[in-house]
């Protein structure tokens, strides 16, 4: 009889706090928005799960001693999104944008994004109940990055307690990418601009994408140390691909290493979604500043563009400056869907690498900019 | 404090800003310095095409051979 | 000299204990069964060269300091037992249950082994020389639930000093399942019920694949948080395969990390095999009932699926409940075998696939209930 | 001091395998339901066998197609 | 305004000491050989970058929180070269010495390369500004060894603060083996001899090939246990490949496993080359030494294998004891090739991998006896 | 301090060479005796040569003829 009380004691039907149940609600749509709206499934899911887990009572699961806890550690020593962000390295090819070195400014308008989202995160703090400091308000704004890891590092450095929302609003954002850009690049440019051929990219040597990660590695140790961590890692995992010699190493990053710290990160980031930190108002502040970071970033690669393509001698077609945020490779296939729209015989793919490669470094260099001011 | 929050956040906007163009000014100048002494002094060394072939399309090809293939 | 007196004092012959030598040839014996006999290679191999490492004199390979030391930390914080939880569940095909869902009574009949061995080990309490307390009889009854990774987790948490016994005789009797269950089920059932035919299964579709483990996880969440650990990891893993949209983490999970984890697994195990802990009455108990609980729990899958075709509309060979035991795929394949003996066209090994897997969800929740009573 | 073990055993046993039977029934009684509305409302999308494809025919597959592929 | 200040003071270009920008170098120069020369690039690309990155000015890359300082924390415990010497052992055919087990013998006589280092680092001990203690003796020289775990393994236990060096020097020899090792054996040896055709290995049977890492073990436990981590981990990773049941953990060894801990490896490797560490005449001193470990290693085995010759009822080309160095499978490799110079009909690659990998064998004894002696 | 330090050293070496000898020397007799023992009661299971084939090439043979058996 006392067995049966203790049982019904521990059940989560006694336990559950309507807070907890909430929470696991945000996870079940997480899982919904990953699985049937194919949304960044690959973090989203993970996310969802681990938001569930996290917030069924007693099991403890996220708490000391529990497997979601242990993981997390490897977000709060930065090991998991550093290890992203070399995969993410190693998949990328620097190919169009040194194809095409100028595109790199479209990568930094897009970052304006960023700083803007911290203004008007610290602005935000007007609302009653918003008391965002400047830690906080740096962490939120590097949603406006457009980069996952990026996000997910600065975040865990700055304010690891906005962990959650932050990495739920950067990759949700990142997945509507293709409902978010389109509006706002089709309201900034003209049919006529939006049909403009680019010329074909010349071709790239290998020693060049061998040379260029370790050249972006000397002048980040030159010129902001700060952001040496994040871009170190993405260079020697693009190296690693580059360079030929060690393809067995480059290989296993970009596969089997970045799946298993995919899975991990994804569920530490879930245990994030407890209810204490992200049922409060804090959270639909971030959600807000995020979509804006999202829709000001795209506007500044697409002026930015308009701008370049005024005094370039070679024709740029402003489309591919949205692709300044980075989210690869979601925005280049955005620009080079929407100008397939006006012209159908225009492929603006390759030529929306550039500037999308670009927006990486761009957001890892302002993450340095934040984490040497402010962190 | 608003007020003082509110102009640190313009001061790092501008610096980051700065910054950030800064950085990447400097990059296109030595990406370029770096390809032009690429192509004079290594002129031969040229991959076939600008980029890889994506991955993804790899697998979308197999999978859709796949597809085809399981047809009876 | 004295070097070659230092270096005498360092010998393993110098410093052997007959124990420690005693557990070696223990080691031997498993990697045998493993290479020899293909019992469970995948776990007895790493288990028994654990047991020998840790047995060698000096060396320190399971002491502070030592490899095996590091990774048995893995098992200490269930992260271990987890993962591979994680990966059974991506490799599980809940597709037969789901077609036959009365199939589940039988994965819980078949744990009544679990709770007989419960009362086992404390009646043998009268045998001078064991003294099993209630944490000690749950852990070993556990062994029961045919499912190594439930029993690793239970015995770390509830009696880590029995784990290398209870890991031991669990796995044993995992490949001991063609010898062990057969007698039994032809002694409880006639040459007729052998021989019935159960209808096709429907097909079931995806979107009840993706559902199923989240309704799963939910159930486990409500009425049984202490289950939600194991339960939410082997779900997580069952999710990422069926629904389709995270195939690359999917395949990462049932492939390279359930490898290596086995690997660190297995060996840390193996490191519990050492002469103070394993070299003493109790483990002739555990083996014995170990035993014991794999008959019973067999021998009531059987007799439920005896009843349960008395009352079923539709038809249901009674060796199918002995799949119950969980064993995946194994006892499965001893049902169809011995079907396959009284009627060569009867193929029973989807009908078994159903109980197979209803097998480990029903030991998961006995562990649940264990845990939340004992722990 | 035995005794009292022995009937802790036994409660934990009842309480144990009823909740072992409680729980897997509210799971078929959960699943019944589930089915049934899936089959309703989204009654085209089903596989074709029970069990999905073994990964290693997949593999043996996509090895072959390369194979052929490779071919000059 | 204050916010540039604090910028600029944050910029490598502020804080760049020269030592670290010639660190710095240092790493570029490893990537150069590892990239250009395919200088055993598996590990000196890794081991180049994480040079690099850890010299990076306050970005703190290798200090306490940093990523490296934390992966280090994998060389440190000996996980990581003992993980490595295990996916090495997987790798291992012991075939062709078990065909010819006598070519043992130029695997022990090839180890003769660590004692005279040994002896050699504290007869430096008279150029001022050298003070090599017993530990550090030891430590250099098992980069006589040609192993470059175990001599990661041996440095991390006797003289962490060399190990950057010492790992530097190991993989730098051992990548210049083609270059060092022809000229010695063409010094040692007449024509004649280099011509001697050797008869050919009988066939070895699967059996042998799964007792022989057991007996190995068996041997090591009883004799010197202080090689048994090393010898342990090499030999289940032996077995795992020749008993054929574990396939499936023997190949995530032999591949993912293996890379993920190599780049990581590498990368801990490299934050030992940091300025303060690497920087000083010791470091001259190992260098010098260990080409000269290398040297007498390789003159010892051909030695071995002529004095052999004279004895043995089969004729033994001297060349091969060149490869009981270990340096595994460059070391054979020299001596076929060197052998077909003088003889195009003679392939003595088969007849190399036996003293090939007896000299991993023997360095992993020479190894243990160290860390007995002088540990 | 620098010759006790080198005949410390010495005798390492002595002790240290002298193991490494006596360790493979062992291994030799008992490897001997163990394929001796092998030969003589398992005679018939011999693989046909001195090493394993390359798993690459096992891979690459099983792929063609998974092809080849695929052939209609
Ligand atoms: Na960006
Ligand atoms: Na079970
Ligand atoms: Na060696």
């Amino acid at each position: 009889m006392e067995n049966i009380i203790t049982l019904w004691h521990s059940t989560g039907l006694y336990n559950f706090s309507a807070a907890q149940a909430f929470m696991m609600l945000i996870g079940f749509l997480l899982l919904f928005l990953a699985i049937k709206k194919d949304f960044e499934p690959l973090l989203l899911l993970p996310i969802g799960f681990g938001a569930i887990l996290s917030n069924i009572p007693i099991a403890g699961i996220a708490d000391e001693g529990g497997i979601l806890h242990y993981l997390y550690l490897g977000i709060k020593t930065g090991i998991f999104p550093l290890l992203i962000f070399m995969g993410v390295g190693a998949m990328t090819d620097f190919g169009p944008m040194l194809a095409n070195p100028k595109t790199l400014f479209l990568g930094a308008a897009a970052q304006f994004g960023i700083f803007t989202t911290l203004l008007g995160a610290l602005a935000l703090n007007i609302v009653p109940g918003l008391d965002f400091n400047l830690k906080d308000a740096a962490a939120i704004a590097i949603i406006g990055g457009a980069d996952g890891p990026t996000a997910i590092y600065v975040a865990s450095k700055l304010a690891p307690d906005l962990l959650g929302a932050i990495a739920v609003a950067a990759y949700s954002y990142m997945a509507l990418v293709p409902l978010i850009q389109p509006p706002i690049m089709r309201a900034l440019t003209t049919e006529d601009e939006r049909k403009i051929e680019m010329t074909q990219l010349r071709p790239v040597s290998k020693i060049e994408k061998i040379i260029f990660p370790l050249m972006l590695l000397t002048l980040c140790a030159f010129l902001l140390p700060s952001a040496a961590p994040l871009v170190g890692m993405f260079c020697l995992g693009n190296l690693m691909n580059s360079c030929g010699v060690v393809e067995r190493l480059s290989k296993t990053v970009q596969n089997e290493l970045i799946n298993i710290v995919t899975i991990f990160l994804g569920l530490a980031v879930g245990s994030k979604l407890n209810a204490e930190d992200f049922l409060k108002i804090e959270t639909l502040g971030i959600l807000a500043l995020g979509a804006i970071a999202f829709c000001i970033g795209t506007a500044c690669g697409v002026i930015m563009a308009k701008i370049m393509n005024k005094f370039s001698d070679t024709p740029i077609n402003p489309l591919i400056g949205a692709a300044g945020v980075s989210a690869v490779p979601m925005a280049a296939r955005v620009a080079n869907k929407v100008g397939l729209e006006s012209n159908p015989h225009n492929f603006l793919l390759m030529h929306a690498m550039g500037p999308n490669v670009a927006g990486v470094i761009g957001s890892a260099v302002a993450a340095g900019v934040l984490l040497s001011l402010v962190g | 404090m608003m007020n003082e929050m509110m102009s640190a956040g313009l001061e790092i906007m501008l610096v980051g800003m700065g910054t950030v163009f800064l950085f990447l000014a400097m990059l296109i100048v030595t990406v370029n310095i770096m390809s032009t002494l690429v192509q004079r002094f290594y002129p031969e060394i040229l991959t076939k095409s600008v980029t890889d072939i994506d991955p993804n399309v790899i697998a979308a090809i197999s999978a859709a051979v796949h597809q085809y293939r399981k047809k009876p």
